[in-house]
Parts: structure tokens; sequence; C-alpha cells
């Protein structure tokens, strides 16, 4: 085992290196076998690893922070979950890997990308298997770096290198809240490892669990994109497309998701923060939901979407449904994966082109992407018996057991979103893959459409990466490896829920059974069965609810007229296309403020005030210099006044000590 | 001791501070200068054989020489300067010798 | 009547300081001088110091004196209206520093502890003068003559024409 | 006059002996050689004080160790600034016996203060070597600042020398001797007048300490004179006065209105000084100012004077000394050739002629109390003795009125290495060997004192008793 | 066996004999860059050697206790200083960045300086002596005499090869540092005169005087100004305002050792004289310590947000990162003392590096305006490589140096503080911000100027790849510098030896 998990971990490493340093001299195809051979290598050490699973282990390799009591060895965790979270990754990742190869192709800074993708499959392995905070804490900060070298891998464009700035830094600023979780739980019991803080839970005052959870859950937020901390990863789409998939869908963004449910049997005591997970998650699921219904451009409507089943997965979290939130996690990961491959797919065949106002049509172009484009869709939309369906139901059903009026309040809005989550992604189906494709483009070409998007959004949609010869009408040919590698990623999303079927259909799901023993899985209030079936019920009826509204809206004679009418702006259509404007939120309350007050402690602080002080300090003891120097007139009477007072001075003086 | 040497010191006292202030008011003559000296060396020529005389030692009268002696010293080597400046400077004014200061 | 004479001699001497010292014109300084000096001259000897007081007549009032006079003549300095005497602005600051400092050493004379016992010493005899000089302070005239030799080297050579 | 008596003084009688023979052979023959003679002069009575290891005691004059290790001091001053003035006072027209025969007579004027037991010795010796420089100030009668500085020199020398000696002649009437021994030996209070005297000996040895107030004459003397005997004014007499004062202060030692005095002095000359140095603009006048502030730091010694302060008073004024003939030596050659004076002029002479100024830096540095220098030794030395005699406050003012000092010499510095040479200029003079020698002597004195200075040390400690 | 050899007298004064070896060197570079070379080489590999072996020294057991070597020799007997220099960890792993740092700062300069090259080197190899000195000393005479020697060259190297406003930064230099010590060198001697008037005894040993007792009032003064002195050097905020403009205007070599070993004086000096001396002074200013510190870390960030000069920035960084050492003292907790001095030796690797490397690009494109770059992955990828890893260990990413340092730094002052860590772990998204953003204009975006750039040379290679690998190294596996802290660390914080 302790091989197996070497070699996880080490493959990528070490494909990353040798892409980052040789990548460059080595001839493209080297670079791009080792790449994905390394990841193939170990999601088989993966299945390894899981073949000889028979329960959790821990093992240590070496040393890393020791000082006195604070010790961080490098050592891994091997247990149910971080198992299965690390055969999806390094399939999923595996898959984008081969998918990248073509996506990839012309672009010449192949090593780069392939040696960040690597790191970042390495730092989100890490990340997962970390026994303790602190190396846990490695791969967090890593993945965050990666996703940044990437999204700002076509660094050329400002607001490509600022969406990863953006990214890096919204992240981080959840991070520091981690951080210091991560001091406070070591200061409380003198440990860092994940295993021993978790049994700590009831020695730990219940106000200072609280805080911790709450910490955490900032910390999660951060990187699992809730609000407050969502505004990254819309803007993160300017990467490229499989980095999008792979970043931003399948592995980075659930590590918050995977952090709050590995420390929950530590923070789940807590009512307080159990609560605010919830809320945290269902608010956020509804408000990506809300601003994904707006989006026009394709990539972005897919962000907001896993922001939003990111809030799911955070919901079913905060609800103490730790296997359903897994299970959705996992399901999310491949049509997620799937839904931006596919997106690659008719973004590349467009010219990199991603306003949806802008396709249509391409059904029939590009059969290949369209089936399982719609596959993955239909489990987003938590189309019946796919399985985003099982998955979310397995949410809300925990969601409805917890009871209360708080988690009321968020089933219903669980349910809404779920109505809102299927006209959306529709919408996106019917207006990129049905009716016939929108021309011409706008004079001066650039692929955008500028009508109505008096909006800051609108600078997010950019133009391509690397200015194409203008072929408009023709369609690129998709590389063959690009298309292939949707399928197995389409037959897992649909087939998805046979991995946690509803105990009403007869037996114990199998992530029920595998999960259930990790400490905090097993818990969480079960819903009746009949209570689950009627929920199921009507999250169907909602999905096909949305489903139809989309169809009729976007198909047939109606679509022309909506997608004008949305193309010049439905009234509170920029609020949402913006997302609810958070990011004009932001700039005022922080960002402005931010430069205002760097610009003004450097030229206030310390050119005018300390340096100024200082200055003016020298030059003052520089004109009081000019008082001895002055009274030394040149002349010989001055200065035989000086000694003649001074004769006068002592002698004055001496009267006056000796004589009282 | 004819009278107390109190007397004696007041009275040198009093021709030196005189001879002092001279000097210090007579920056416009450098001869008028150099015969303020003169008068402060002789008040203390004065202490000197005042406090000879108080303590009926030799020492206070020998000093009282030696500073003579060197008073003619200076004196010469004082007038020569004063020859030597007002050649150049046509002045014995010691203001005018104010070229360096600061 | 030693006493009167010596106040007599020290009013005199005190006047004529003051007189040499506000004298516009040098020459009629130096000669108010030398009145003065030969007043104190007499008071040395009223002290019992013969010696010094010869030597202050013929040294002070007669060798350096007319050196002085000498240098006035000779750079035709006699001429008090072309002089600027000092201005009382000038006088002022002078007289209140030398003022304070006279009264303040006048406190410090008149505070003297145990003043009134002044024995009244003999006359040393010039003989025993002598002696001590070059008994005990020989090395002193050695160092004062050879300060002489410089004072002449000195003057010689500031003086020289080029 | 005994035998031991006569080898005793052997180094003045050399010294007084050779001047009159430089006068002498001037006349007979005229020439540079004078200079060698004066430097063999000096080089045999330093060698007779240091060969021979007489203490005696006369009237008037007592050789102890205290003089002898003044002597072996002045004279090394006056080696080194007969050096240094061989060249260039044949480069500035100063010829003639007088310069060496006048140096040498100051020589012996301050030995004599130094090792005097009576106040009229010291008092002669004391204006002896101040009556030399009135001449050697003077001497070059081509320059007008020459003879400006020479008058104001001897206006305030005579006027100091008055006061010094109604001071002595108030310690007479009130004590009736001169000897220091017997004044020194203190009744059970301290009558007034003796006090008014020793106070006004005090002042008259400000002036040649160059103390605030009576320091005035300080810029203006050191400006005017030529570089080498500036040297020897800032150096060798600060020595013999420094001197002076150590055998001064026993007379008062146990008057508190003594130690306030020099307390005052010590502040006034130490901010005054180095406030005062800061907007100079010429390099001599800079030196001078700081030559004021350093002997700030020398009364801050006195005024420690019963925790050591006699000590470090002395090895102060040593180190000083070592320092200031460096920099006026470099200073003398470096500004040679034109009348280089203003700090900006010295702009990147450092390269062209690196051994002056690497000694000017090293001077520098050392004046700035920067070690491996030895006047951070001196200011340490200073500061403990300062401290352990309660002067906290006084130690502060001097720690930072030095801050403000490091920025003065740091301007010279930077002017010699830090700023573009202006124009092309010829390139720089080889040194004579008696110039190299003249800087290398005090620069190596200074860094073997800042790096080790336990033999000064403990040979100080030895003479303080 | 080994105390017989000198070996640190050697280690001090090695430099010092090649700086007079220049002498006859001065007129051909070649030689005196040869020269500088073996010496400074010479002297890392006795500093490896010594930490290759520091084990058996260690079980050698001499003469004070946790110190690996000790030498002392009287030395001013007059004033009761001796010549006492000790090795012991701490002082090991700062001789190693100091000897590594002088090649490292040789290696940058070895083109840049074109003019008076023997001069040049001359310094750096008297400031290595310095340096070195203030390292290893533990009389505190001896200290204050190595702390002001190492002034000097540094002032000629920033007045004479540095740009800008050189004079102006190097004398503010000058100024601030000395202002600070020599309050110091009162208070060490007053230190002395109270430990001699208790004792009878004058030493300037440190061990001597740590035993003093004092009394509460004295031990804040007397501590104040060691603090202030230590400051100046580290700096804190408000006294920081010397370190932008000297970094900005020195040399390359100057501001990588400035970075990389004169701001660790200060650090090390508050560790190994400023606390054990007043250990309940300290107590009392602890909160000011942090308040200094945390205030810096969030100032200079900032600041170094609006910086328009790369040096300038990195140099505000400096002052932030530094800020964090102060912490970890000021909690003077085993774990963040660790922390703090593994951040010494991190932060003179990371800023060294990123100093050299602007010194890089300023060589040749002849400014350091940020405005002035841009999109350099495209035009000398090596660099921008190497500045991506450097600037990446300098916010801290986790497996990169800094990390180590600042994470063991706040988890050993939560235990002591929460609230100074919590704060102080704001100060990590704040370099964050600053850091990245001088990346992504430098490094990405396109290119706003067209510049000649070249890219790096064999020689920069290799001095940035063995940075580089030091960086990654100390970043994943510390624990033998850890190991090598740990008894020093135990034993200031008041563990038995």
């Amino acid at each position: 085992m302790k091989l197996y998990l070497a070699f996880i971990l080490l493959l990528p490493l070490m494909g990353g290196i040798f892409n980052a340093l040789l990548g460059r001299t080595l001839p493209r195809r080297v670079g791009e076998v080792v790449a994905c051979g390394v990841i193939w290598s170990a999601f088989a050490c993966a299945v390894l690893a899981f073949a000889g699973f028979n329960g959790p282990v821990r093992v240590e390799f070496g040393s890393w922070l020791a000082a006195f009591e604070f010790q961080a060895p490098i050592a891994l965790y091997l247990d149910q979950l971080s198992l299965s979270l690390t055969l999806m990754i390094t399939f999923v990742c595996g898959l984008i890997h081969l998918y990248s190869v073509g996506y990839m192709q012309d672009d010449p800074a192949h090593a780069r990308y392939f040696a960040l993708l690597n790191i970042f499959v390495f730092a989100m392995l890490v990340l997962v298997l970390a026994e303790n905070l602190p190396l846990l804490y490695l791969g967090w900060e890593g993945v965050g770096f990666c996703s940044y070298a990437l999204i700002g891998f076509w660094y050329t464009e400002e607001q490509n290198a600022t969406a990863g700035r953006k990214a890096f830094i919204t992240t981080r600023i959840g991070d520091t809240a981690f951080g210091i979780a991560i001091v406070w739980m070591y200061q409380l019991s003198g440990s860092v490892s994940i295993t021993h803080l978790n049994t700590m839970g009831t020695l730990i005052p219940a106000a200072v669990v609280t805080t911790l959870g709450l910490l955490l859950l900032a910390g999660a937020s951060g990187k699992s994109a809730q609000l407050p901390l969502s505004v990254w990863l819309p803007d993160a789409m300017a990467g490229p497309t499989p980095v999008s998939a792979q970043i931003h869908a399948a592995t980075m963004v659930t590590a918050g998701v995977y952090l709050l449910a590995r420390m929950f049997p530590l923070i789940g005591g807590s009512g307080t923060v159990r609560a605010a997970i919830a809320l945290t998650g269902g608010i956020t699921a509804f408000y990506a939901a809300t601003c994904a219904c707006c989006q026009r451009d394709l990539k972005r409507i897919l962000a907001y979407s896993t922001i939003s089943q990111i809030g799911y997965m955070v919901l079913g979290v905060g609800a103490g449904a730790l296997t359903g939130a897994a299970f959705h996690l996992l399901t999310h990961a491949f049509f997620k994966a799937l839904l931006f491959l596919g997106a690659g797919c008719a973004i590349t065949a467009l010219h990199h082109r991603q306003d949806i106002f802008r396709m249509g049509g391409l059904r029939a172009k590009l059969p290949a992407v369209y089936w399982p484009f719609l596959a993955g869709a239909l489990c987003l939309a938590g189309f019946p018996l796919t399985g985003g369906f099982f998955s979310k139901d397995a949410i809300l059903a925990g969601v409805a057991a917890q009871g209360g009026p708080l988690y009321g309040g968020l089933l219903l809005l669980g349910l809404i979103t779920a109505f809102l989550t299927s006209f959306y992604t529709f919408r996106m189906v019917f207006v990129v893959f049905h009716g016939e494709q929108k021309n011409p483009l706008p004079p001066g070409g650039g692929g955008l459409g500028r009508g109505g998007s008096d909006n800051s959004a609108a600078n997010i949609l950019h133009p391509p990466p690397h200015p194409l010869p203008s072929r408009e009408g023709e369609h690129l040919e998709l590389p063959k490896i690009m298309t292939l590698a949707l399928v197995p990623l389409a037959l897992l999303g649909l087939c998805g829920g046979m991995l946690n079927l509803p105990s009403y259909l007869g037996h114990q799901g199998i992530l029920d059974g595998f999960l259930g023993s990790i400490p905090g899985f097993g818990g969480g209030e079960k819903a009746s069965q009949g209570g689950e079936i009627v929920l199921q019920i009507v999250a169907a009826i909602l999905s096909l609810t949305g489903l139809g509204l989309a169809w009729f809206r976007y198909t047939g004679s109606r679509r022309a007229e909506a997608l004008a009418r949305e193309e010049a702006g439905l009234p509170g259509a920029g609020f949402l296309l913006n997302g609810w404007r958070l990011d004009n939120l932001y700039g005022a309350l922080i960002i402005n403020p931010f430069k205002y007050v760097a610009r003004f402690f450097w030229k206030q602080g310390d050119e005018a005030g300390i340096d100024g002080a200082l200055d003016g300090l020298a030059r003052f003891i520089a004109r009081l210099g000019g008082l001895p120097a002055g009274w030394c007139t040149g002349r010989v009477a001055t200065s035989l006044f000086g000694l003649a007072g001074g004769v006068c001075v002592v002698l004055a003086y001496l009267v006056w000590v000796t004589l009282p | 001791m004819i009278v107390p040497l109190e007397h004696i010191l007041l009275l040198d006292g009093l021709l030196f501070f005189l001879g002092m202030g001279g000097l210090l008011a007579w920056r416009a003559n450098l001869i008028m200068m150099l015969v303020c000296i003169e008068v402060m060396l002789n008040a203390v020529m004065l202490a000197f054989v005042g406090g000879s005389a108080r303590w009926g030692s030799a020492d206070g009268q020998l000093f009282a020489i030696f500073i003579m002696a060197l008073t003619s010293a200076e004196v010469s080597l004082a007038l020569a300067m004063v020859v030597y400046l007002h050649r150049r400077r046509k002045t014995v004014d010691t203001d005018q010798f104010s070229e360096m200061k600061g | 009547m030693e006493q009167t004479l010596f106040y007599i001699l020290a009013g005199v001497a005190v006047i004529g300081t003051i007189l040499a010292i506000t004298e516009k014109h040098p020459v009629h300084a130096i000669l108010y001088l030398v009145t003065s000096l030969f007043s104190i001259a007499v008071i040395f000897y009223l002290l019992m110091a013969p010696l010094v007081a010869a030597f202050e007549v013929i040294l002070y009032a007669g060798a350096i004196m007319v050196l002085f006079l000498f240098v006035i003549m000779m750079l035709d300095l006699g001429h008090p209206e072309k002089g600027v005497s000092p201005h009382w602005r000038e006088w002022l600051p002078a007289l209140a520093l030398v003022g304070v400092s006279a009264a303040c050493l006048a406190i410090v004379i008149v505070a003297r502890h145990g003043s009134t016992a002044s024995p009244a010493a003999a006359s040393l005899p010039i003989r025993e003068v002598a002696r001590h000089l070059f008994q005990d302070h020989g090395l002193a005239v050695e160092l004062i003559s050879l300060q002489l030799l410089f004072a002449l080297v000195g003057a010689l050579y500031l003086g020289r024409q080029k | 006059m005994t035998k031991a008596d006569m080898m005793a003084l052997m180094p003045l009688i050399i010294l007084a002996g050779g001047s009159v023979l430089v006068l002498l052979a001037g006349a007979v023959r005229p020439g540079g050689y004078l200079y060698g003679l004066a430097i063999t002069v000096v080089v045999s009575a330093l060698a007779w004080t240091i060969a021979v290891p007489a203490t005696v005691v006369m009237p008037g004059l007592a050789i102890t160790p205290f003089a002898r290790f003044f002597a072996v001091f002045l004279d090394s001053a006056g080696l080194v600034a007969l050096l240094m003035a061989t060249g260039y006072n044949k480069r500035r027209g100063i010829v003639g016996e007088e310069y060496p025969a006048t140096l040498l007579f100051a020589l012996a004027g301050m030995g004599a203060a130094c090792a005097a037991s009576d106040l009229l010795m010291l008092f002669l010796g004391l204006e002896a070597f101040t009556f030399a420089f009135y001449l050697l100030v003077a001497i070059e009668r081509d320059s007008v600042r020459g003879g400006e500085a020479g008058l104001k020199y001897l206006l305030n020398g005579t006027l100091s020398a008055a006061v010094l000696a109604m001071g002595i002649a108030l310690v007479y009437c009130s004590r009736g001797t001169l000897r220091l021994s017997e004044l020194a030996r203190q009744p059970a209070s301290l009558e007034p007048l003796f006090l008014a005297g020793v106070c006004l000996i005090l002042v008259g040895l400000a002036f040649k300490l160059s103390l605030v107030p009576a320091h005035l004459w300080t810029p203006d003397v050191y400006q005017g004179a030529p570089a080498p005997v500036t040297a020897l004014l800032s150096t060798a007499s600060k020595g013999a006065s420094v001197a002076a004062v150590l055998l001064i202060l026993p007379l008062m030692a146990g008057w508190r209105g003594g130690h306030d005095i020099l307390w005052c002095l010590s502040l006034a000359t130490m901010v005054c000084g180095n406030l005062a140095a800061l907007v100079q603009t010429s390099i001599k006048r800079l030196l001078a100012w700081s030559s004021v502030a350093q002997m700030g730091y020398v009364a801050l010694a006195f005024v420690a004077l019963p925790a050591g302060g006699g000590r470090a008073a002395i090895f102060y004024v040593v180190a000083y000394a070592a320092a200031g003939l460096a920099s006026f030596g470099a200073v003398s050659i470096l500004s040679d050739g034109s009348d280089r004076d203003a700090i900006e002029q010295y702009r990147g002479l450092g390269y062209r002629n690196p051994l002056a100024g690497a000694v000017l830096a090293v001077a520098l540095f050392s004046l700035a109390g920067i070690p491996p220098a030895a006047g951070f030794m001196a200011k340490f030395a200073v500061f403990s003795a300062a401290l352990r005699a309660g002067e906290i406050a006084l130690a502060m003012v001097g720690v930072l009125t030095a801050l403000v000092a490091v920025f003065f010499y740091l301007r010279v510095v930077v002017a010699l290495y830090m700023r573009p040479v202006d124009g092309a200029e010829a390139a720089a003079r080889r040194l004579t060997g008696s110039e190299a020698l003249a800087l290398a002597i005090p620069t190596l004195v200074t860094v073997v004192m800042g790096v080790y200075p336990s033999p000064l040390l403990d040979l100080l400690a030895r003479i303080m008793g | 066996m080994m105390a017989d050899l000198h070996l640190l007298t050697v280690l001090v004064f090695f430099p010092l004999a090649g700086c007079l070896l220049m002498l006859p060197a001065w007129k051909c570079p070649a030689a005196a860059r040869s020269l500088a070379l073996g010496v400074m080489s010479g002297e890392l590999l006795l500093a490896l050697w010594l930490y290759a072996s520091w084990q058996g020294l260690a079980a050698l057991k001499p003469a004070l206790p946790g110190y690996l070597l000790v030498e002392d020799a009287p030395w001013i007997s007059a004033f009761g200083i001796r010549y006492t220099l000790g090795l012991d960890g701490l002082s090991l792993l700062m001789v190693m960045l100091t000897a590594f740092s002088f090649c490292i700062a040789l290696a940058v300069s070895w083109r840049a300086v074109g003019e008076k090259v023997g001069l040049f080197l001359a310094l750096l190899l008297a400031m290595e002596t310095g340096i070195m000195g203030v390292f290893l000393a533990l009389d505190l005479a001896l200290f204050y005499l190595f702390w002001e020697v190492m002034l000097i060259p540094m002032f000629f190297l920033i007045g004479i090869w540095g740009h800008g406003r050189r004079i102006y930064s190097t004398v503010k230099f000058f100024l601030f540092t000395m202002f600070g010590s020599l309050l110091m060198l009162l208070a060490i001697i007053a230190l002395h005169l109270l430990h001699a008037r208790q004792s009878g005894v004058t030493t300037f040993g440190l061990f001597e005087l740590i035993a003093t007792p004092l009394p509460a009032g004295t031990q804040l003064w007397l501590f104040a100004a060691f603090f202030l002195a230590f400051a100046i050097k580290f700096p804190l905020f408000p006294l920081h305002t010397w370190l932008p403009d000297a970094h900005t205007d020195a040399p390359t070599a100057g501001s990588v050792i400035l970075a990389g070993l004169l701001l660790k004086t200060g650090s090390y000096g508050l560790i190994r004289f400023g606390y054990p001396l007043f250990p309940q002074a300290a107590q009392t200013l602890t909160p000011l310590i942090y308040t200094l510190a945390i205030a810096g870390i969030i100032y200079a960030s900032l600041v170094a947000f609006a910086q328009e000069d790369m040096k300038r920035l990195i140099a505000y960084s400096s002052i932030g990162h530094m800020g964090y050492v102060a912490i970890g003292i000021a909690a003077w907790e085993p774990v963040a003392l660790s922390g703090s001095i593994i951040q010494m030796a991190n932060h003179g690797v990371t800023t060294g590096a990123l100093f050299a490397m602007v010194g890089m690009l300023d060589e040749r494109a002849h400014t350091r305006e940020i405005g002035a770059f841009g999109g350099l992955w495209g035009k000398i990828p090596l660099w921008s490589f190497f500045f991506l890893i450097f600037s990446m260990a300098s916010v801290g990413l986790p497996g990169l140096n800094n990390f180590v340092g600042e994470f063991l730094v706040l988890a050993g002052t939560f235990t002591k503080a929460p609230l100074a860590a919590g704060l102080a772990f704001v100060g990590i998204v704040l370099t964050l911000v600053y850091m990245v953003r001088l990346v992504q204009e430098v490094v990405f975006q396109v290119e706003r100027r067209p510049l000649p750039l070249a890219d790096l040379d064999r020689r920069e290679i290799c001095v940035l790849a063995v940075l580089a690998l030091l960086v990654v190294w100390m970043g994943v596996h510390p624990a033998p510098l850890l190991e090598l802290i740990h008894g020093p660390v135990r034993l200031l914080t008041g563990g038995v030896p």
C-alpha cells in the first residue's frame, strides 16, 4: 500500500517536473505521452490500491515540519473517502489529459501546460490523501497555484492573467481562514493530524468548535467558490477548456467539500456550524443558478452551474448527508467534466467562440459532441434516473430529513434551484445545438457579440487566444481523441446513480456501505422511504418542467424572438449576468480602497510621513548647526567675547555657588 | 604688608577687567588692543607681587618678572604682525580681517 | 602713610588706565598708560618688590611702550581723526560683560576666608630673589630666553620685506 | 643639577638645543636639509625618551612616566608634522630655517608643559608652544589667510594667557605656593578665591583645547594655517593641553562646582562642535569644528575623572591625534597644487590619489568613532568612564552628537569616493617617501589602536597610577 | 582537537586575509575575481564541512553547553573585553547562509561590476568578515565591533556602485543603523558596569552578563536600547524607511547581502542577545513587538503593492517577511522560534534570489520599472521560470521554503498570542496580492516596451538553479535544519542542555 500511495503521488509529480524541465527541448509527443502516462499509471495504482484496500491505513514517508511538539510528517491517510476521490481524480484527470492532447495540439506552450496539469493532479492528490492538515494545506495551496498558472495560461491577455490572479487571491483569502484554523487546532490539541483531531470534538469547548467550523467553512468557501468568495470561478473560465474541466469542475472546487466532510467529526458537533454550512451551500446554489440563467458565454454558464452544484454538496454536508454530498461530488465530477469537455469541443469547432447566441444547430454538425453533451446536461438538470438525479436527491433528502424551518426553507430553495438548473441547462443545450447558427459576426471580427453588453462580464468573453485565420462557416476538424474522451464520462454520468441507489430500491447503496464506516458519514438523519419517494417525484417534475420551459422558449419558432430579446437585454439581466454585481461590490468595498490605501501609505505614510519627518529633522538639525557656525563671525572681537564671556560666566557661577 | 591683600586684589581685578573691557571694545584698532592686553598683564603682575608680599615668598615676584619677559616677547611678535598685516591691508581694524568665517 | 600713598597710587593707576583705554589718540593713550605704569611701579616698591618695580619702569614703561610708540609712528597711525574709536554700542556689551565679571571677582575677593591675618612680611633682598630665580627656576629662565629668541626670530621673519 | 637630572631632561635639551642649532645652521647655509636636521633632532629626542627611563623631580619640572608618555606622544606628532611639512613647505614657498626651528621649540615647550610640577613652568610651557604657534600659523607670508589666522590666534592667545596668568595669580594669592603637589593637598574647605583662580585657569586652558565658548578661533586658524601646522596645532597642542588639564584638575578634585563647569563645557562643546561642522563647506573648517567636537568628548572624560576618565581622556586624545594627523596630512597632500579647500573639490580624489584618499577615509571613520579604528575604542573608553561616573545624560548627548558627526564625516568620504570627478584632471603626483611615511604612521597607529589597544591602555593605567 | 585549529578564527578572518591579498591584485580584475571566488568558496566549503560534522562536534562537548566550537582569549583586558567566538546550531545556520550568500553575491556581480573590481571585491570580503563575526561573537563588545565593521563596506558598496539616489540612500542607511547601535553601545557598557558593580568582575561575556540580576526598570531601558538597534536592522515599522532606499539603490550584490544577511543580524541579535539578556523586559515589551511586527507586515505589504520599481517592491516585501521573524521571536516559544530562525535562512535565500534576478534584468534592460516590462515569459522564459519559483516561495507557497518558516512561526505564536498570529495570517494574503501583481505585470501580459533582453547565460542559470534547488529542498525537507537548531532553540527557551 505504501508503494502504491508513493506512486500515486510521485508519478504525477515526476511527470510535471519532467515536462517543466525537459518538455521544451523534447519532441511534443514525448511530453504528451509522459503527461498522460503518469496519470493513467497513477490511476492504475489507485485501482490496485482499491483492490488491496481493507480498511483505513496511515502511511508515513518521512518528516517534513518537525519542531518540538509540532510534528507534520509527510504522511498519507487512505480511507474510503480518499480512496474513492483518488480513483475519481486520477480517472477524470486522465481523460482530461487525453482530451488535452487534442485540444492543445496547436499550442506551442504544451510543456508548460502539461507540467502544470500534472502538478495540479499531484497537488489535488496530496490534498485528498494528506494525513495531517499542513500537508493538506500543501495540496490545497498547490492546486491554488496551479489553477492560477493555468487560468492565466494564455497570459498575453490581461484579462486572463487577471482572472488567474483573482482566483489565486480570492481562494487564498479563504485559505487564510483555513490556516488560522489549523494553527488553532494545533494550539488546542498539540497535533495537526486529521485522524487525531477528529477524535477531539468532545474535548474542545463548543464555542471554539463553532469558530473553528466557521473558519473551515470560510476556507472551503474560497476553494469551492461559495458565497461570498465565489467571484473567482466565473472569471476562471479564461483558461483553456480542459483546465476548466479539470480544475473548476471535477477536482479543485470540490476540495472545500472534501475538507468539510473530512473535518465533519470535529466541526459537525456544532449546530451553528452545520446550519452555516447548509445556509452557505443553499444560498450559493440558488444564487449561481439564477446567474446561470442569463449567461451568454457557454463556459460561464457551466461555471455558474458548477458553483450551484457545489452549493448543493455543501448544503448536503451542512445537512449531515455526507454520503450524499460525496455521491454528488463523484457524479458531478463526471458530468461536469463531460459538459466542459463537450463545450470545449464546440468552442474549438467554432474557432474559440464562446458566445452561445452566435451558436446554434451544432447538433447536426457535431453529433459526436452533441449526444455526450446531452447526457451531461441531463445529469446536470437532474433528469430522472440519471446519476445527477439520484445524487442531488440524496442531498435534498438529507436536508428534508433535518426538518425545522431553516432546513425546510433550504429544501424549498434547493427545489427551486433544481428547477432553475434544469431550465438553464436546457437553455444552453437548445441554444447551442438546436436551431440555426446565427451569423454573421459583427464587423471587425473577434467573435464577440457586443450588442446589449454594457456590462463588465462581456469583457470576459475573450477573443481567441491565438487569432486563427478567419474561416467563418467552416468548422474545425476536431481531433478524434477529444470526442472519444467524452464517451466514458457520458456513460459514467448517466449510470452514476448505480453507485448509490436509494434504499427504497431494495438494498443499501454501494457508497452508503463503503463510506459508512468513516467517522461522520454514518450520521445524519435518514429520511423515511416514503418521504424520499415523494421528494424524488417532486424533483423529477421540477426538472421536467424546467426542460419543458426551455424547450418551449428556445426551440422552434420562438427561438429567434427569445434570443433577440435576450441579446437586447432583459430587464434585470445585467444584474444576473454579472453575478449579482458582486464584482462591483467588492471593487467598491475592497479593491479600490485597498489600492487607495496602498498608495496613501506609500506616499503619505512612508514618503511624506516617516521620511518627510526624518528629512525635516535632518534639515532642522542642519539649520541648528547654523547657529554655532553663525556665531563664528570671523571677527576677532567675537572670539574674544567668547573667551571673556566664559570668564564672566564661570565667575558668576562661582559666586552663585559659593555665596548662598 | 601695607594694605590688606584684598585691596590689592580689588585694584588688580579692576585693572584687569578694565584692560579686558578695552580689549573687547577696541576692535577697531589693533594697537589699542595690544595696549589693553598690556594693562591686563600688568594687573596680573600686581596680583603676583601682592601675593608675594602676602606670603613672603619670592615666587610671586619671579612670576611677575617672567610675565614681563613673556609680555615683551609677545608684544614684539604682535607688533611685528601688526606691521606685517598693515603692510598687506593698510589697516589696523581687526574687523577687516574676517575673510574666514562660519 | 604708606597706606594712603597706596590708595592715591591706585587711584592714579586706575584713572590713568581708564584714560589710556578710552583715549582716541594712540600716542596719548600710551602716555596715559605710562603714567599708570609708573604708579604701579611705585606700588610694587611699596609691596617690597623693588626689583619688579625697577623692571616695570625699565622694561614696561620704558622699552615696551617705546616700542609701541615706534610702531605707531612707523605705521603713521597717530592721526586720531583717521582712526575710529569705539562706539558706545561697542563699549556697552564689553562693559556689561566686564562689569559683571569684575563684580563677581570682587565678591569672591571680599568673601575670602581669614582675610585679616595678613602677616607683614619682610622685604626679600634682591640677592635672595635672584638666587631663587636661577636656582629654582633655571629651567624656566632657559625657556623664557628661548622664547625671547624666537620672538626675535618671528619678528624678523614677519617684518622682513619680500 | 645632577647628572641624573641631565639625563632625564635630555629630550627637552635636545629639542631646545636642536632648535637653536637649526637656527644657526640656517643662518650659515639655508636649504632643505634643515628639515632633515630637525627630523633627526626629534627622532633622537624620541629615542632618548623611550630608551632612558628616568624619573626625576626638580623644581619646576618632574620627569614622570606621565611626562615621558606625553613626550613620546608629542614628539611623534611633531615628527609626523615635520615629515608632512618637508614637501608641503617646499611647494608652498615656505623656505628658511624658521619653520623647523620654531617647530622644535614648540615641541620643547609642550614637553615642558607636560612635565611641569609647578604652575610657573606649566604657564611658561603652555605659553612657549602657543607662542611658537603664533609664528607657525602665520608662517606662510604669501597667504592672506595665514596672516589673518595668525592675528586671530595671537589675540585670542594673549587674552587667554592673561586669563590663565590671572588664575594662577589668584591661586598663588590664596595659597602662597605654585607647586602643584602642594596645591593638590586640599584643605577641608576650598577658598572662593582659590576656586576663582582655578576656574580662570580652566578657562585659559579651555582656549587651548578650544572648548566652547573659547573655541571661536579654531575654525579660522585651522583654515588659515598651512596644513602641516594645523595638523600639529590640532593634535600635539591639544595633547599638551590635555596633560595640563590633567595636572590642574586635582586642584579642584573635591569641588562639585568643578564637575558642573566641566559638564557644561563638555555638553556645549559636543553640541556646538558637531552641529556647526554640519554646515561647513570647507574641509579644513569641517575638521576644525570636528576637533572642537572631539575635545567635547575629552571634556566628557574629564567630567568622569574619578571613574577612570583620565586614562580615557589620554587615550582619546592620542586616538584623536592619530586621526587628526592622518586627516590633515591627507588634506595637505590632496589640496596641494591648487588651493583646494571646499569639500566639493575633493570629489573623486580617493581614486586619483588612493593612498591619501584611503588615509583620509580611515581617519574620518576614526574620528566618527566607527570600529575598527582607534576612534571607536576611544569613544568606548570615554563613554564607559562617563557611565561609570553616572553621567548618563551626558553620555546620551555624546552618543547622539556622535551620530550627527557621522553625517558630516561621511560627507567627505562621499565626496572622496562616490561623486564623479569633474573634468579630466592631471594624474596624481607621486608621493614622496616622507609624505608616505607621514601618512602611514598615524594611519597605522589608528588601526592598531583600534584593533589592539591593550598595550596602550595598560600603559596608561600604569601612568595614571 | 578541532578546537586547536581555531576554525572559528579562520572562518572570521579568512575573508579579511583575502581582502588584504586583494591589494596586489588591485589592477587586474580577472585575478581579483578568481581570488575572491577562491576565498569565498573556501569559506563556504569550511562552513559546509562544519555542518557536515556538527553532530560529531556536538558529541565532543566543548566549553559552553550547547555549543559546537568555542574560542576564547583575552583581548582588551583593560576593559574586560575578551575575544570569544562560539558556534552553535543557530550560528552555524547563519554562517552557512553568510558564506552562501556571499558566493551568490560574487556570482551575480561577476560581470555586473565592471569598474573598480578590486575595490568592490575587497569590500565584499571585508564585509564577510564583519558578518561572520557578528554571527559568531559571544562577547558583547566584540559583537558590537563586528556589528559596526560590517556597515562600512556596505556603505561604500551602495555609495560607489549603486544607482539612483545612492548617496542619500547609503548615508541614510548608515545613519539609521548607527543611531540604533550607538544607543546599544551605551546599553552594553551600562550592562557591563552593572555586572561589574554587582560581581566585581569586569566582563562583556554574554553568559556572564546573562546571569546579572537587574531591576526591572533598568532592564527595560537597556533592552529598549538593544531592541532599537535590532529593530532598525530588522527592520520593524516605523524604522524601516532606510531599507527600501538602500535596497533600491544598492548594486545587486549589495541588495543580496542586505536582504540575505544584514537584516538577519538584527533578528540574530535579538535572539542571541536581546531576549536572553533581558527576559523580563522582553516579556514586557512583547506586545509592542507584536504590534510593530504586524503593523509592519500589513503596512509594508500595502506599500509594496503600490510600488512601481521592482527592487523597491521586493524591498518592502522584505519588511513584511521579517515581520514574521519578529513575531516568532516575540512569542519566544520553541516552535515559533524555530520557525523564525528557519525563516531567517529562508528569507535570505528567497529574497536574495529575487534581488539577484531583478539585478539580472536591470543589467539587460537598464530599468527596473514594473511598467516597462511585460510578457517576459515569452521573451526570456528561463528568467521568468525562476522568477515565478522565487516569487511563489516568497508568498509562502507550501512545498517551498518560506512556508516552513512562516507556518512554524504562526503555529508557535498562536499558542501564545492568537490574535497576533491571526492578523499575521492576513499578511499572507497581502503578500500574495503584491507579489502576484508583480509577477503578472512583469512576467505575463504583453510586452509593453521593446527592450533588448537576452535570456540567462550559463553562469546565471547555475546560480539560480542552485538557489531554486535550495528553495525547494528547504521547503520539502527542512528537517536537517530544524534538527540543527533544535538544541540552541531549546536552550534559548529555557530547556536544559
